[in-house]
């Protein structure tokens, strides 16, 4: 980089008084400073020359005394400018002392250009931000539509059905009885309870031999399933009432009808 | 293209804008040229949130504009364009032309399904039209409510019919053209019956007779014709 | 483009359609004239504040239309008018032109005043785009503050783009087209000195030895070591 050939043409020590007094004008307002690197930026103006011709040692000698001054002055300074500092210290001792062939890592003049490169990468950012700002605005120096129409959503829900929807829709509810969810059907069916109660009712008045299908109560003689569920209920109800000695029961052969009677030694109910 | 635009995109440059804009150095003596009024009248009714009358206009013109001129050509350059110059009272506003007003809206179609109530409810008054509420709520055997009849109108599938000539005078429903186009009958008597069904086997055999429309005489000639579909 | 033109013509208003679009008719056939397709265009782009993407625009036009085509002729149409239509990353909109600006200090809406951080911010990212948060640091020397790029987010003009696939998949920052918008550019490529500051290599990233910010919790700690060896 361009600073090399001004490296050495400084004496650490070599500090005039401008330098000074821009060190100590640069502490005053340290808190407007961004970090370090903006400090650099500010102090390298002092030489006024092309940031890509500046002197790097000149610039770590600047930032130097800028930091002594603060130490100085008891001035609180970031850790960051601190670590700079530093930086800069190690730096300066590389740029002045000949190189050591055996020494690892870059070379000063190496670390010199990256923070010249740095600098001036800031620095054009600032005057790209600039640039940017400056430009016509919107809402400023252009304007967009005042009055902008609103874009309506219109939303069309299409329903669809097709033909065979409408038909077995139909189907299913003119066929609603097929369709209906499986549940017990307590309509048709007769309780062994319920026919036990009946049965008990009626065993008093019967004192012969009575078919068990007379038994069967008034609506639950016709219908075919109805008619199943009586005859159950009352045939187990009428077990029940043998078993409890209320009633005999007979039947002549297989298949023949049911008989029963009250039976005689039982009076009370 | 974008090279013709140097004078939005070119920065900050007072002098640029100076030499575009020939009227900004000697504004205060002459007015600017009437292509220059139209251009300053066509900027601000663009970006003003409201209508501009032509007082506001002439406050914000340069000394010695004729807002009322510039309106007057502007106007023109504008018809038969896809916008307009129009009048709101005694102010002006650009205005999207009427015959393009359709481009404002932004149309989405959601196909979705017919609900199972309203498919049972196009059915039955499909298959018993001309039918009343309380006839379709006594076939489903569940009540119809009030949005589903009014779904199946708005998407005009279904209309009002004549009303009954019966206590209360019921309204009745009756599909629409638009129904049988989409189910591709070309009349309601199209519909195939419950022996049709049942052959399709979508009806099953121990369901009996279905029960005929209505007899009211005053619907008869309409409903005729569907009777002789359920008989079996 | 709107690949279902069955889906904008609706039953319902087709007719009213067909009354006052001459091209409703036919234009499953033929797309309506170019002459018409700006007018649609200029109506579209007229009646939105936001810029429109040529995509959008392709979907609310008509079956068949070019809305690039469009877009150029209707583009030159406006050169020179109070009016221009500029692009803005893929998308159009109409703004005034720049040279009327002292017309409109009613129309002027106050533009945020923004920090100076925030404005380095803001040119890094849109210099450097996509950037992360490390390097941004790097480039102001400085660690950003949270907030800033908050509030860059937050007005619009930065988002996050696609994670670096470095260790760590740090997230990287990009300007928007509110961005470009704003500032009157057709990309991030017509940024002011874009190009001079890559040929100069200002663009690139170098990774420097120059100590920078310390964010890392971690570097945090050694930075406070080392604050003691400098106390007086």
């Amino acid at each position: 980089m361009s600073q090399t050939p001004n490296l050495f043409q400084r004496d650490a020590n070599d500090q005039t008084v401008s330098e000074r007094l821009a060190a100590e004008a640069l502490i005053i307002d340290v808190d407007g400073f961004e970090g370090p690197l903006d400090v650099l930026l500010t102090l390298s103006r002092t030489q006024k020359v092309d940031l890509l011709k500046i002197s790097i040692l000149t610039l770590a000698q600047q930032y130097l005394a800028f930091v002594e001054r603060a130490k100085q002055l008891r001035i609180e300074l970031a850790a960051d400018y601190l670590v700079m500092a530093a930086w800069l210290a190690f730096l300066k001792s590389r740029l002045l002392l000949p190189p050591d062939p055996t020494e690892e890592g870059p070379t000063g003049e190496e670390l010199a250009a990256q923070l010249a490169f740095q600098l001036e990468r800031l620095q054009a950012m600032r005057d790209a931000a600039a640039q940017l700002m400056a430009r016509d605005q919107l809402g400023r120096d252009f304007f967009a539509r005042g009055l902008p129409e609103t874009v309506e959503r219109v939303k069309h829900v299409k329903y669809t059905a097709n033909l065979l929807d409408l038909m077995q829709s139909y189907s299913r509810i003119r066929t609603r009885d097929e369709f209906r969810p499986f549940v017990m059907d307590r309509e048709n069916v007769y309780t062994m309870e319920q026919a036990l109660e009946r049965m008990r009712d009626l065993i008093g008045f019967a004192g012969d031999w009575t078919d068990l299908s007379s038994y069967l109560p008034q609506g639950w003689d016709t219908h075919p399933a109805r008619r199943r569920a009586a005859t159950a209920a009352t045939f187990a109800a009428s077990l029940e009432l043998a078993k409890s000695g209320k009633v005999e029961i007979r039947q002549s052969e297989t298949f023949a009808p049911i008989e029963l009677r009250r039976k005689d030694s039982t009076h009370e109910r | 293209m974008s090279d013709d635009f140097d004078d939005l995109i070119d920065p900050d440059d007072a002098e640029a804008r100076a030499a575009h804009d020939p009227m900004a150095q000697d504004s205060l003596f002459d007015a600017p040229t009437m292509a220059e009024q139209e251009r300053m009248v066509e900027a601000i009714l663009f970006a003003t949130a409201e209508p501009v009358t032509l007082k506001e206009l002439s406050d914000r013109l340069p000394h010695g504009c004729d807002a009322a001129e510039a309106i007057v050509h502007l106007r023109k350059r504008y018809e038969g364009r896809g916008v307009h110059l129009i009048k709101v009272g005694d102010a002006y506003a650009f205005r999207t032309a009427a015959d393009l007003a359709y481009l404002m809206q932004k149309e989405t179609v959601e196909v979705r399904k017919l609900s199972r109530a309203a498919i049972e409810t196009l059915a039955i008054i499909a298959y018993h039209q001309p039918v009343t509420r309380a006839e379709i709520e006594e076939i489903r055997g569940v009540s119809v409510s009030r949005g589903t009849i009014d779904l199946l109108i708005e998407i005009e599938w279904v209309r009002l019919g004549r009303r009954r000539m019966t206590p209360g005078r019921p309204v009745t429903f009756v599909v629409t053209q638009t129904f049988l186009d989409h189910f591709g009958l070309e009349s309601a008597r199209d519909l195939p019956g419950i022996k049709e069904l049942r052959a399709a086997g979508l009806l099953d055999n121990r369901i009996g007779q279905v029960p005929g429309p209505t007899s009211d005489p005053e619907d008869q000639d309409e409903a005729e014709g569907q009777t002789e579909m359920f008989e079996d």
